[in-house]
């Protein structure tokens, strides 16, 4: 029977590392998440179910320690060439089983981009967090601080807004950094993070750049105050909440990468976020394929599977067309991520306009095909025991976080078409 | 006026009575449902079931085909197809799952009650339980779907779960994990569309909910439809008395379906114009910060919101026109005929394809709003997506429609 | 039965005059059009001229609306536009063009001759134009377009293509590159909506084709509607009476445009029922030659049929919900209230935008044939997208419709 | 201003050859094709203005001796590692400027494949035709007859019909194959073509593969007629004919590769093909959005340049989406076609479907976005001088020929779920 690895993808991009560890989290969903994953939506609060495989694959397999360098505990995925694609392939296999999970997953490292990926090492913040991530079993998680009341995408949309619009301040006193603000809905906060990246202004208002700073933050530091985790349609296992920076102190050099940089270096969040959001969206799709084989193999209408009904057959293959496109489409992106020779710094507006063009364009085919799916199983496409519906939630989530998708098509158009006053 | 006029209808075509319980119900819904579901979220008996009570008893949807005589309201008529929608469409707006439920009853109703078909026994026989008793009465269906096993008898390609035997002393009715298509773990009657043995046609056979013989398995998760608790059944030598078969052959069973779709319809439709009010007022009231702009004069996401309300609006033009083509047997032939099917089923699949987009484009508007239960919103895209899964493949609909259109043999 | 009364629509609010008024075109056009097309394909002189001579003059659609007492037929009730969809369905039918063209002519019909607005000057003055004629009158708007230039007249941040001074002797017109809707070749009769030195609203001043200092550029080519050559247009110091200027102001003007795309809405829905006849004969004909079935009975084909006769019989329940509309001006508001226009352009941007995509997937089931010049449905495929794109942009279209429902005051 | 070369692909598999080659295409376009395309509609029938760029083209630039062994004055990429690759960038540049012109110059290398390509390369047939092409700077065209009268696109779909419909018979008598039959559509019939490769049965009716023949006929041979070409939508460079075989009699040995290798490299021709339609379709797109910032530039609505409206942009923004998207895929699809070591052959049913699949998606996506865009230019996308219109015709029938989508489906469901009696 065909699986979900006869879709196509680039093999010239795969690594022997990234497959390796991709066969691992395979076998880690199978046997750790795909079992209990059908209570998660109940465990949105507490986390009982949620918890364990993340202690697993984060703390004991110890993946929380990819990206440090080798000689702080880490695997030193930051300063390779391959971290995206290897990346895709990881966040594919933990969606395949919940893209909340993937989602969490992927913002554990996400903060720690700033300090943690080649050609911006933060060596002096390396040694100060690594230990956290790399000398423990249990799951560490961080978050990083973006949204604001009101704000909604606004900080994602810095290019145009250049960071003016940020409420969060950030106030040197001495050799410390006094923070003070109100942030919504990041992943891992309602009480899951350790430490924060948090984005702040240091002259609010300003439309120059060099004042957006990125500031670590652990949860535990005075005058930080986690809310009540939000209820969603969806996506438990993303747990967000408000959080609050009262007068809260930290170091100087907390700082993620200086005036200009943290801005700059800002564009690599948004085009590994949205690379991530194609993974997601995919390993959605694949597994979602996996459970239609089983319903159209058993199922029968006029006496015959119903897959073997030509109409029916028609909504199967656009679905495994529509896998196979965004499949490709998201490996490429991936790869553009990983070769600044080929492609330009993923942190240029050209790789972080085209990821959100490439994730956009994604998440509408995914949406509109995982639909069909689900009508074509009939009472059973709503049923939690089937899986799908769980699916059909949780990825139209990924198509909306990190900004939706007008804001996509702005920056889009922005870039494509050199527009001046959108 | 009411946002929701403006959304063009066939006003003209109503009776003052039918408006008049349109605003009753407009009012109700949002004192009883909408006023206290940010609090009370989902919660079957402390929201539904008593808002249920209040429409279905108070309000008397339920008793509403049924003749005077037997203690009904004998509003029973073809033109009640309009007051079906006005109805359905308020209760929608409220939780598309009450009126889901609703339009189960009523499509009962309009089979077993519709005017000078109300002399039978099964009339007799069943409406004491809608009009004089004090509860909601939940209906639930039990129509064709794919099979698992072998054996059973198809109708236009799909499986009648339940089969059905007569004998001197009446019905057996036997099937195993039955699908229905709503309250499975608590519905107090089951209309079971079932195959006859010795006979081509189906016949649709009521159950009562405390039949002996008929297992409810537990109540199943699903995407949404608080409202419906539903629950697979085991049918194990069933005995009904023979009146309790209330209607049999294609004719019948397509005017049973083209009265449902007409009050499944009227729910999307209703469920679009809650959407609709929900992303009025982010519209009025959110501002793009970084310019200070109202968020519905900015033009991409004014044209999105116009793209919203326009499916909308033509949603319902379009299931006042199915209204419209009930209520006139003599030009269109009845809510048997194959016309007023095929006009039915391309209708309900058309309100709730274009809603799930709809909804869809909502939620892109209202970003993290859009899929946080506080908004609201959520329930009305997870409600309309499971009402459309259980109408049913909307490709196998199609061969309904390509027969009509091609005269199409095999499909 | 016609295979298009599979379709159904409103019949039971046509007048017999109506419904004899269709069968009259549906058999005029078989015959002129239909039977003659494969031998002179769409030439303008040889079929498309003469067929509109007898569309718009024997059977009288350019005299419907102008009074008795002007030699018209003074069908100029607002039940009218029950009457403009019957008609033009079947014109389009033949050939979307020459509805598109008819359409035109009975939008200004409206606009001038509607009961009770029949005593102006500007009635008596050209009333005798179409009602003492033996030629059909072709009758093309300018309306409002994108700018290439600077310091036009916007309306609803379009621009008017002409400038109007009015003087002592009347009117003085100017426009330079002047895009009419259609038939900038040949056209009788120009209806400019201009805007006015001095005023804010529009005013809509007819120019006669003749007029001095109208200067017409050479027809261009484009994707379709071979019945109307279109050309641009320069308007140099034209003179006009004052007379001429039929009506000003945002209401007149809507009113204008609401029966335009009752109209163009007419042809399109015409245009998918010609599509259906065209695919329902290859379904029926076509063998797939691998598995000896025919083409409708394949389940995927017949989906994908089935999809596009439901988008058809769900756009024609449409257009004569609209036409409804018009014709119940104390329900709804009249043809120049914001409601009406608003769903006149809801419906009219809806039929074409599922129409491109219904005559797309009939092009796909035909494959080569559907290409293929000798098969005719391609030119209804060029025909309706034209028509689409002349109809302007659906995302600009949209800002009218958000200005209705969500009140936006900036788009 | 960003130019069509802003748009992503994998510069992975991009050679110095295949881009030289490509730049010199994009310089022929600009001067002897896109000046004179506006009447290409109406020389359907004469090709006096559509011949003389193919023989500047084909003849005197030698495009047409591509893929011919060097020593038979080729260039010999039939045996290159790239031909899927720098045929990609070659197609996107004719179908900038005319997509039927690409269809034409595609089909004179279609036949050619199951000659001149490894690992089954016809020596004896390059050194019979090569001369025919490379000794000459006129164009030579071949053609490659398929479809039959009632046959629609039931040879393509070969997998499922394994030739059991071929009517076009091939007799053996004595050293020679007489051929009889009727085929329609061929492109670059109705008195174009000089050699033909014409699909046969030797056995009616058989289901054997052994029997579906591949037969090399020159026009001039005896007993071949062609009718008048037809009158289409659009696509006017592809010139569309019947023709018929009667006794036409050619040696054995111009039978291509020979039993059961024709009906097998017969894959090779249809998964080639499907990779060519979707270059086809994105230079289509690419010409599109020149036109498109042409428009979008100079209109202004509100006294603002269109594109600075927003609800424009977004249409602006998913059709650059849908480029990017569409392009990554087709790159994919040819390096598939090029790479038999990571891919498998590409004649395999694994290769031949997915084209089929990567294929109908981007005609699926492509056509929708062209609508659109066609809409926002309002009554100028409808005009031939705007160009627009005429790629919205041609690109329709790209999506159509080769079999439509339904065939596509079909063949994809067949493939991934294993469907056995569709």
């Amino acid at each position: 029977m065909r699986t979900i690895d006869d879709f196509s993808r680039p093999k010239e991009y795969l690594t022997p590392l990234g497959e390796n560890i991709g066969d691992i989290f395979r076998d880690w969903v199978d046997r750790e998440v795909i079992p209990y994953r059908r209570q998660f939506d109940e465990d949105w609060k507490e986390h009982e179910l949620i918890l364990p495989p993340f202690k697993r694959l984060l703390g004991e397999y110890g993946i929380q320690r990819m990206l440090f360098p080798e000689d702080l505990g880490g695997w030193g995925l930051g300063h390779s060439d391959f971290l995206s694609v290897a990346a895709f392939r990881m966040f594919e296999e933990v969606a395949r089983a919940d893209s909340g999970m993937a989602v969490a997953f992927g913002v554990v490292f996400w903060p720690l981009l700033f300090i943690a990926a080649e050609p911006h090492v933060n060596r002096r913040l390396c040694e100060e967090f690594a230990p956290m991530f790399c000398e423990t079993t249990e799951a560490v998680f961080s978050a990083l601080a973006m949204t604001e009341p009101q704000g909604g995408a606004d900080i994602e949309n810095y290019e145009f807004l250049k960071g003016s619009t940020i409420q969060t301040t950030a106030v040197q006193d001495g050799d410390e950094w006094v923070i003070n603000g109100h942030k919504l809905w990041p992943t891992n906060t309602g009480g899951v993070a350790d430490l924060l990246a948090v984005v702040c202004t240091t002259d609010p208002g300003s439309r120059d750049k060099e004042n957006i700073a990125v500031i670590f933050v652990p949860t535990d530091a005075a005058g930080v105050t986690q809310g009540e985790s939000y209820e969603k349609a969806g996506m438990a296992a993303d747990k967000n909440s408000d959080i609050w920076f009262e007068n809260t102190r930290v170091p100087l050099w907390y700082r993620a990468c200086g005036p200009g940089d943290d801005s700059l270096y800002f564009g690599e969040v948004m085009s590994l976020g949205g690379m991530g959001t194609i993974a997601f969206t995919v390993g959605v799709m694949m597994n979602i394929f996996e459970r239609l084989q089983d319903f159209v193999n058993t199922r029968t209408y006029r006496d015959r599977p119903l897959k073997e009904n030509d109409a029916v057959a028609g909504v199967l293959a656009d679905f495994a067309a529509t896998i196979e496109a965004c499949r490709i489409v998201g490996y490429q992106c991936a790869r553009m991520c990983d070769r600044p020779d080929l492609y330009g710094p993923r942190w240029s507006p050209e790789v972080v306009i085209k990821t959100r063009a490439h994730r956009y364009f994604v998440a509408d085919r995914a949406i509109e095909a995982i639909g069909k799916v689900m009508n074509i199983m009939e009472s059973y496409g709503a049923d939690r025991d089937w899986d799908v519906e769980k699916h059909w939630r949780d990825v139209k989530m990924c198509q909306l976080w990190m900004g939706g998708k007008q804001l996509c098509q702005m920056e889009v158009a922005r870039w494509f078409y050199e527009c001046e006053t959108l | 006026m009411n946002n929701l006029d403006l959304f063009p209808y066939q006003k003209n075509r109503l009776e003052d009575t039918d408006l008049q319980l349109a605003s009753t119900l407009h009012d109700l819904v949002e004192r009883e449902v909408m006023d206290k579901r940010l609090e009370l979220k989902e919660d079957y008996e402390q929201l539904l079931k008593p808002s249920m009570r209040k429409i279905f008893v108070d309000i008397g949807l339920q008793k509403m085909f049924w003749p005077e005589k037997l203690g009904g309201e004998g509003h029973n008529g073809p033109e009640a197809a309009y007051t079906v929608v006005a109805a359905l469409e308020q209760v929608a707006r409220a939780d598309t799952g009450l009126a889901f439920l609703a339009a189960h009853g009523m499509a009962l109703q309009a089979s077993m009650a519709s005017r000078g078909e109300t002399d039978g026994e099964a009339c007799a026989r069943f409406a004491p339980l809608f009009c004089e008793g004090e509860d909601a009465v939940v209906v639930s269906l039990v129509l064709p779907t794919y099979a698992e096993g072998e054996g059973l008898t198809k109708w236009r390609g799909k499986y009648l779960q339940v089969t059905a035997k007569k004998g001197a002393e009446g019905w057996t009715l036997e099937g195993q994990g039955v699908r229905p298509t709503c309250s499975g773990a608590d519905a107090d009657l089951f209309a079971v569309l079932c195959g006859v043995a010795g006979e081509d046609g189906p016949a649709l056979i009521l159950v009562p909910g405390d039949a002996a013989g008929l297992k409810r398995g537990d109540e199943f998760k699903k995407t949404g439809l608080a409202a419906s608790r539903n629950a697979d059944l085991d049918l194990v030598k069933v005995k009904v008395p023979a009146e309790n078969c209330i209607l049999s052959g294609d004719e019948a069973v397509r005017k049973l379906l083209s009265w449902y779709y007409l009050g499944l319809a009227a729910a999307g439709v209703g469920s679009l114009l809650a959407s609709y009010e929900i992303l009025k007022e982010w519209g009025d009231t959110r501002v793009i910060k970084g310019r200070g702009q109202v968020f519905k004069e900015n033009p991409l996401t004014a044209a999105l919101m116009a793209q919203i309300a326009q499916d909308t609006a033509l949603d319902r033009l379009l299931v006042y026109d199915l209204a419209g083509m009930l209520a006139d047997p003599g030009t269109f032939g009845g809510a048997g005929s194959e016309a007023v099917h095929t006009a039915a089923t391309m209708i309900v699949q058309h309100v709730y394809t274009s809603a799930e987009m709809a909804i869809h484009h909502v939620m892109e508007l209202m970003a993290s709003a859009g899929y946080a239960k506080e908004w609201q919103l959520e329930r009305y895209w997870r409600d309309v997506k499971t009402v459309q899964c259980y109408l049913g493949a909307s490709e196998i609909a199609k061969f309904d429609v390509a027969r009509w259109f091609y005269q199409c043999e095999t499909l």
